[in-house]
């Protein structure tokens, strides 16, 4: 292990890319996550690869398909008006089976909105922002280091399952220093790919990527496998974690920026005598369901935390069964503060309070 | 006996979808044939548009990819930065390129991005059934101007060459046509001229090529042949604009 | 001698070549082929000067010229 | 403990480093830490401020809004900050740039003249230390040898040669609060 | 009432527009939508509105958020691709709670997919596919003759709430012709907009259309205000139909085009003694989701018919608690047969398959 | 007495939030002075876009619309077909117009909309903490670029002016520059007859104003007085392009 | 009872407006209808084709893929839809083009020379017409007079003068399958 | 007489008014306004020849000059 230093987020989330063996990168500015592709126009020069600043997010997620089709490691990031651009792309990335990472530094919307961090793009990466049935896999830091863990495991899930991963983090995150550590040791070697696109030289089969069937029949047939691959990556990529669920008469569940809040509540309200338990996903899409379900029978009530006015709960109510699911939301860059948690937490431990 | 003219290697033994008399199927040839020429149908990585001709990879024997409808300038930059030794080629169409695309083309030659595009201006939108394009002509109808372009509501004819042409860097940017046999060869020769400008790492380059759309514009296409030579190109000069013996004439 | 071969099947009927012919020989038949087309066709062969002009307008690569 | 600061003055007046350090102190001192910016259009202007965190506890948020602890470096940020800090808490003022009165009674107010110490040490970009000094001794929220350990670590490298003026600077601004 | 005639849905949708008062329209072709923008620029001629065809659809939205904060009745119209190009616009005319109608005809995907019929941007429309808390009114009709009534409608239900609504079809609907009754008398009148930017005049205050304020807490602050007007459109505007599910065993939850396949199945099992029903959602946002839950306690179980891999179904899930659902998806651009949509039926009436 | 310089009308009298020495104050006055002399600001509407003059609306006393990234010339064009006797101005930045924006602003000029664009070339992304703008020169470090723009690796910087002055029909082009006295009132003259373009019902009109940014730039605003001189003028000619008796000449 | 049609055919030969008379003849007679065409870039290439529904019931899908009649225009047409009829189906062919044998003796086949006739009438255009007297009386789908009321209300004003020809197409048509 | 006037709470110290004033007689203030800066500032106003240079090239519209 490599030694512990500060840093800021969003370069956390870029020098882990590159850890992650990622050689090219095409983004576009925007805050809260410039810092990406500025330290990005840095360090790839070092290491020999590039970087890219594209004219739009629309350009910046088709050179990542192009990239992608030819072989690469390859990553953009963007914040939520920018990731919405990118949607087509997306969503044309996923139907060809091109891996690659998507970093989305949430801030406040809708629309323009602010630059603060929000949680509220959470239907948009989860349930397919684009067009088609598609899904992307998405970590949830909470942390730097976890971003940094996570940040450099996805060029392999990517290329794993040919699908592309979302890092779903907030300005909070891309923008605060914590301590962190970087594994030591090489950079991860990029994968082989024998379906890329890098000339046919005495291949007999030409390497086609491509997100059209003009047959329906055909075009089911590839949804069909595309859907299998989802079952296996459901089986095999889900990530969480439980706190202090054991015992809890109210467990809360809050992904990201937003569990870090709720910790610090529930410390609060466990030293006062409360009952309370934490689930955090840390992929939100494959989700924890059968976790919540199996809390369900025990729980008297789950509380979700998020920064939005009610998205991630809806995941939440799809495998609480009876068991009532309040929400707390702050939204358009308020983060919540630990105490109004904490207070939110009583008033529902003391029998006040409507679930939604 | 020697086969005066026969079908280009690079091009591949299959039926094209395309409409009777349509010159996409010319265009096509062109470039296999210089690929052919150029001895490149290893190294080439073509990507095709959405239009007619976004089932072009049947039909050229290089590796593909398939854009999103006007980024092919972009995922054509993806492939190029990471196989900078590779051919990378885009065939686009009008809507393509001077509508939806218009940023990405107007980037990749700015940046002059070593990519060569293959541009095809039919003056209108055929794949989706004759919508105007932004090359549609004055007074020309289509379903989205049944009245005929009106330069009043919605401009004159965009000429994408001359457009790009102001842009500083060594590129390569001429126009051709398909309507005719004499055309045809000229327009293979600013083909391989782009390509080659590519191979030799020098930059951008883009050949525009005046073609047809018999179905679309409601024509047989003898009589499209005819209104090639009455309006488009009366209006879209040919010749070299940029990096060529012409231009630098 | 010269000869204009034609892929018959592969002919579309848009008489393209038709218009370009110096020596105005192609015309169109009247069977039809399995895509519904008329053929293009030449009769008088002998008159082919292996230009290969048809073959160099021609869209869908139907027409090989030898000589 | 949880000691959350804000840090707040000119561009230019260093006091992003000087929350950076803290950090880096509370982070060699074992405590779990957080830095963050303010970012976005409103560092237009020319003003700048940081959150820092320094506490036994994982940090919740590194967004400080009712700090323990508020460090002025200029007037409008007294403007600004003076009010948030928590009653009980502290206040250090530059009080080579900021004269006016804080109107808080509830906290403890340190007023620190940071340039003038730093012009006295000969060179006035570590006033930005002078006062990191004083808050490490005023808030008890790092051991000064942190600091110090912290400083040398981090200093960037063409930087090296300041070290001694710049720990100096610590010690002259942990005297100010003593 | 006027005369029964044959119209392709894509027209009937136009005109339905132009009878709700609609005189600008933006839009950019893709199949299987283009008859839209081809009769609105004949039509919207004749009746002195503006046709343009913009130059993508990431233009035509924002020139509808232009022209709808200049007050008029505006429309767009495309399919899924070019919808997700214009995820970030409908984000901003949201958040600028801007009045407009959005059509998607929907077809097969992910990526370029084919041109055929789907139903597979549910998720897009009905959570949000761009970013931040925001919502569309989603219309949902079955049929030519409910496209020409609900766009209609539409013009007016976006100018109450200023908020834009979406018809959600698809290829089917879109290209079939059908029997259609248009109302008689005059167009629809556009509504009172003394919001909208017209120039001051001697007005004291300006009108600023906006979807921004960087202050996080004012950005919150909107996102509560619009919070409020989606209870209210969440009471006011829901509409769904439901038929024979008094006594049903099995009740079938389908909207648009697969609500006259799953009707038509269900005919056939009525026939053969089951005793199956059918809620069909009208709205898709609001979701009948209070509907479904009193149903619940009487039914043996759901079965959602859509054209997707399953999204429906989550809403569907949502308010179902513990009766089993079961899901009926066909993707790609293939339409489900009503026979084997019977067969289904059968299968599970009879204990088979499982919820998924 | 008499006043010899004082503020517009229009513009409203407020502190404004950019930077010390930021030339967009200069270009916010002229445009209010101009709509004072035109006695215009009745039926003005403005469209500011996604940059630092995001809040222009706050300054310059008319209606307004706030666009997305680069969508300011398609929003005014919604706007100008709805009231086509309003006028209608876009105020826009070089990462908006000449980057996200281009196929937006080309296509205005295509269409020969008749608005009118300020284009504000300050060679950087000001809002969002000084990355690389299409606009940004050779060798000039920003926080993207930070080895110095390289033309081998994204090309030389693009003239949006020369470009769009390709383009066929009646409209004004021009640029000036906001870096002293002489250039701002011939910045003034050029946004005066460009307004007037539009009144007059005739087209499409954009002035570029070259301008600074001291802040991301690195410098003191009497630095960037100095960069503008050394380097900005001499890439970028000042005139009228299209439309103007400078360009008719 | 439901009558599924394909019809299909050239590009130009009238199968589009073939199939919405049928649609019309249906919604005048009462019933439920529908009509849908194949769209997309298999248009291409100059063959086209549509679906209709005329039925009792209300129609679940436009889209017909086993029809209960489909009609031939032309040979590429036959070996497409030819297989797809359901067995007691019927299968009208335009026999002045379509040689073929079709293969089928599960379902009634009609062959109309529909060109020649059209011919014989003196308007090769009307081919469609003689076919779609052909489908309405070999299918009983709809009554003649509905088909001639539809033609009558909704050929195009510029094409009235030819209604008596197209009249007696349908009849010349209808004559074919007694 | 050429009078300017400063509307020294506006101005943002930037100095660009001192650039061109042809009498040279713009200068920055010691004292500090509320928004911090130094702000500019003419003694010598009987030099001034009201030609409003420095009103012209302030972004922030500091300066009013009268005759
Ligand atoms: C985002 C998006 N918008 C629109 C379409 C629909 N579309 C398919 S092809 C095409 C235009 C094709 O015209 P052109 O580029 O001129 O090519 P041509 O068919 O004329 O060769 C359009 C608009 C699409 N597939 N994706
Ligand atoms: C879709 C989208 N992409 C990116 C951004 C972030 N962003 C805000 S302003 C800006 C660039 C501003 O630069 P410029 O247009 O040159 O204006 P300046 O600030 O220099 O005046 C960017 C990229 C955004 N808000 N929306
Ligand atoms: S539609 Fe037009 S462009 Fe497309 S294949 Fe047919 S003729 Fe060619
Ligand atoms: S080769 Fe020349 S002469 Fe012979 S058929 Fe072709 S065009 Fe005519
Ligand atoms: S040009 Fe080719 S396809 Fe056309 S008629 Fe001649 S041979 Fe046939
Ligand atoms: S960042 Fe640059 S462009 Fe923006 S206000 Fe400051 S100086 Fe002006
Ligand atoms: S008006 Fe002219 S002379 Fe007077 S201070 Fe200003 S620039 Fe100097
Ligand atoms: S130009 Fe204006 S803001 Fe700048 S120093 Fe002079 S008066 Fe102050
Ligand atoms: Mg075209
Ligand atoms: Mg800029």
């Amino acid at each position: 292990m490599g030694e512990t230093i500060l840093m800021k987020g969003n370069e956390a989330v870029a020098e882990a890319a590159i850890r992650g063996g990622c050689r090219f990168f095409f983004g576009y500015p925007i805050t809260p996550q410039s810092e990406v592709p500025e330290y990005m126009s840095r360090r790839l020069h070092e290491v020999g690869g590039v970087f890219l600043q594209a004219e739009s997010e629309v350009a910046a997620i088709n050179m990542v398909y192009g990239a992608s089709g030819a072989g690469a490691r390859v990553m953009t990031s963007s914040s939520s008006p920018g990731i919405s651009l990118k949607m087509e792309g997306i969503s044309y990335i996923a139907a060809a089976e091109l891996p690659c990472v998507i970093v989305n530094m949430v801030r406040g919307g809708p629309g323009l909105g602010t630059i603060q961090p929000a949680q509220s793009d959470y239907f948009q990466a989860t349930k397919g922002g684009g067009h088609g049935d598609y899904h992307l896999i998405v970590f949830a830091p909470q942390s730097v280091q976890e971003m940094v863990d996570m940040t450099i495991e996805a060029f392999d899930v990517a290329d794993k399952y040919r699908n592309p991963v979302m890092i779903l983090a907030d300005g909070l995150i891309g923008q605060m220093m914590e301590p962190v550590v970087f594994p030591d040791g090489e950079d991860r070697p990029n994968t082989e790919k024998p379906w890329a696109t890098v000339g046919m030289g005495d291949r007999a089969e030409r390497n086609i990527v491509t997100s059209m069937d003009l047959n329906a029949e055909a075009m089911e047939e590839i949804n069909w496998r595309i859907q299998e691959k989802y079952d296996k990556i459901t089986k095999e990529m889900l990530r969480y974690e439980t706190l202090d669920t054991e015992d809890a008469d109210l467990i809360l569940v809050a992904y990201g920026s937003s569990a870090r809040i709720a910790l610090n509540a529930m410390s609060k309200a466990r030293e006062n005598g409360y009952k309370v338990g934490l689930v955090r996903p840390q992929t939100v899409w494959p989700f924890p369901y059968e976790v919540i379900k199996d809390l369900a029978n025990q729980a008297k009530a789950f509380l979700t935390v998020e920064m939005s006015m009610g998205q991630l709960i809806e995941d939440v109510k799809l495998a609480a069964g009876e068991t009532p699911v309040y929400h707390f939301g702050r939204c358009g860059g308020v983060i919540h503060s630990p105490a109004e948690v904490y207070e939110k937490i009583e008033e529902i431990l003391n029998g006040g309070g409507a679930a939604k | 006996m020697t086969v005066v003219f026969d079908r280009p290697k690079s091009l591949r033994d299959v039926r094209t979808h395309y409409c009777p008399g349509c010159l996409h199927g010319v265009a096509h040839r062109l470039v296999a044939e210089v690929i052919d020429e150029l001895g490149i149908r290893e190294i080439g990585i073509g990507v095709s548009p959405v239009g007619c001709s976004v089932l072009a990879y049947n039909y050229i024997n290089t590796d593909w990819q398939q854009a999103a409808h006007g980024r092919a300038p972009a995922v054509a930059t993806g492939i190029k930065r990471v196989h900078p030794d590779k051919f990378v080629y885009t065939y686009q169409g009008d809507g393509d390129l001077a509508s939806i695309g218009t940023a990405e083309i107007v980037h990749a030659a700015m940046r002059n991005e070593k990519i060569s595009v293959i541009f095809i201006n039919n003056g209108i939108y055929g794949m989706t059934g004759g919508q105007m394009a932004p090359t549609t002509q004055i007074g020309q109808k289509t379903t989205t101007s049944p009245f005929g372009r009106s330069a009043e509501h919605i401009g004159y004819p965009i000429r994408m060459t001359e457009m790009l042409a102001q842009l500083e860097g060594d590129n390569y940017l001429a126009r051709g046509t398909l309507h005719n046999a004499a055309g045809i060869a000229r327009a293979k020769r600013y083909i391989k001229k782009a390509f080659q400008y590519q191979l030799d790492n020098r930059g951008f380059s883009m050949v525009e090529l005046i073609s047809n759309c018999p179905t679309n514009w409601g024509m047989h296409p003898k009589e499209s042949i005819e209104y090639i030579k009455e309006h488009q190109l009366k209006y879209y000069q040919l010749g070299e604009f940029k990096g060529g013996e012409e231009a630098s004439k | 001698m010269a000869k204009v071969l034609f892929n018959e099947e592969r002919c579309k009927g848009c008489e393209l070549c038709t218009m370009v012919c110096p020596q105005k020989i192609i015309f169109m038949a009247d069977r039809i082929n399995k895509q519904g087309y008329h053929p293009a066709t030449v009769e008088e062969m002998d008159k082919c000067t292996a230009c290969a002009t048809c073959a160099r307008v021609c869209p869908d690569v139907v027409i090989t010229v030898e000589k | 403990m949880t000691h959350e600061f804000i840090m707040a003055g000119f561009g230019g007046q260093g006091v992003m480093l000087m929350g950076q350090l803290m950090s880096y102190a509370g982070m060699f001192d074992g405590k779990h830490v957080s830095w963050m910016p303010s970012y976005g259009p409103e560092m237009r202007g020319g003003t700048a401020n940081c959150s820092v965190v320094v506490s036994d506890q994982p940090v919740a948020s590194p967004v400080v809004t009712e700090p323990t602890c508020a460090v002025v470096m200029n007037a409008p940020s007294l403007d600004k900050f003076a009010p948030t800090v928590v009653p009980g808490g502290c206040l250090l003022i530059n009080s080579s740039l900021v004269t006016a009165d804080p109107g808080r009674d509830d906290v403890k107010v340190f007023k620190v003249p940071a340039n003038e110490i730093a012009n006295e040490l000969g060179n006035s970009r570590v006033a930005n230390m002078v006062m990191l000094g004083a808050v490490a001794k005023a808030t008890g929220a790092v051991p000064m040898e942190r600091v110090e350990e912290a400083l040398a670590k981090k200093m960037p490298a063409r930087h090296k040669h300041l070290l001694d003026t710049n720990l100096e600077a610590l010690r002259r601004g942990a005297a100010c609060v003593e």
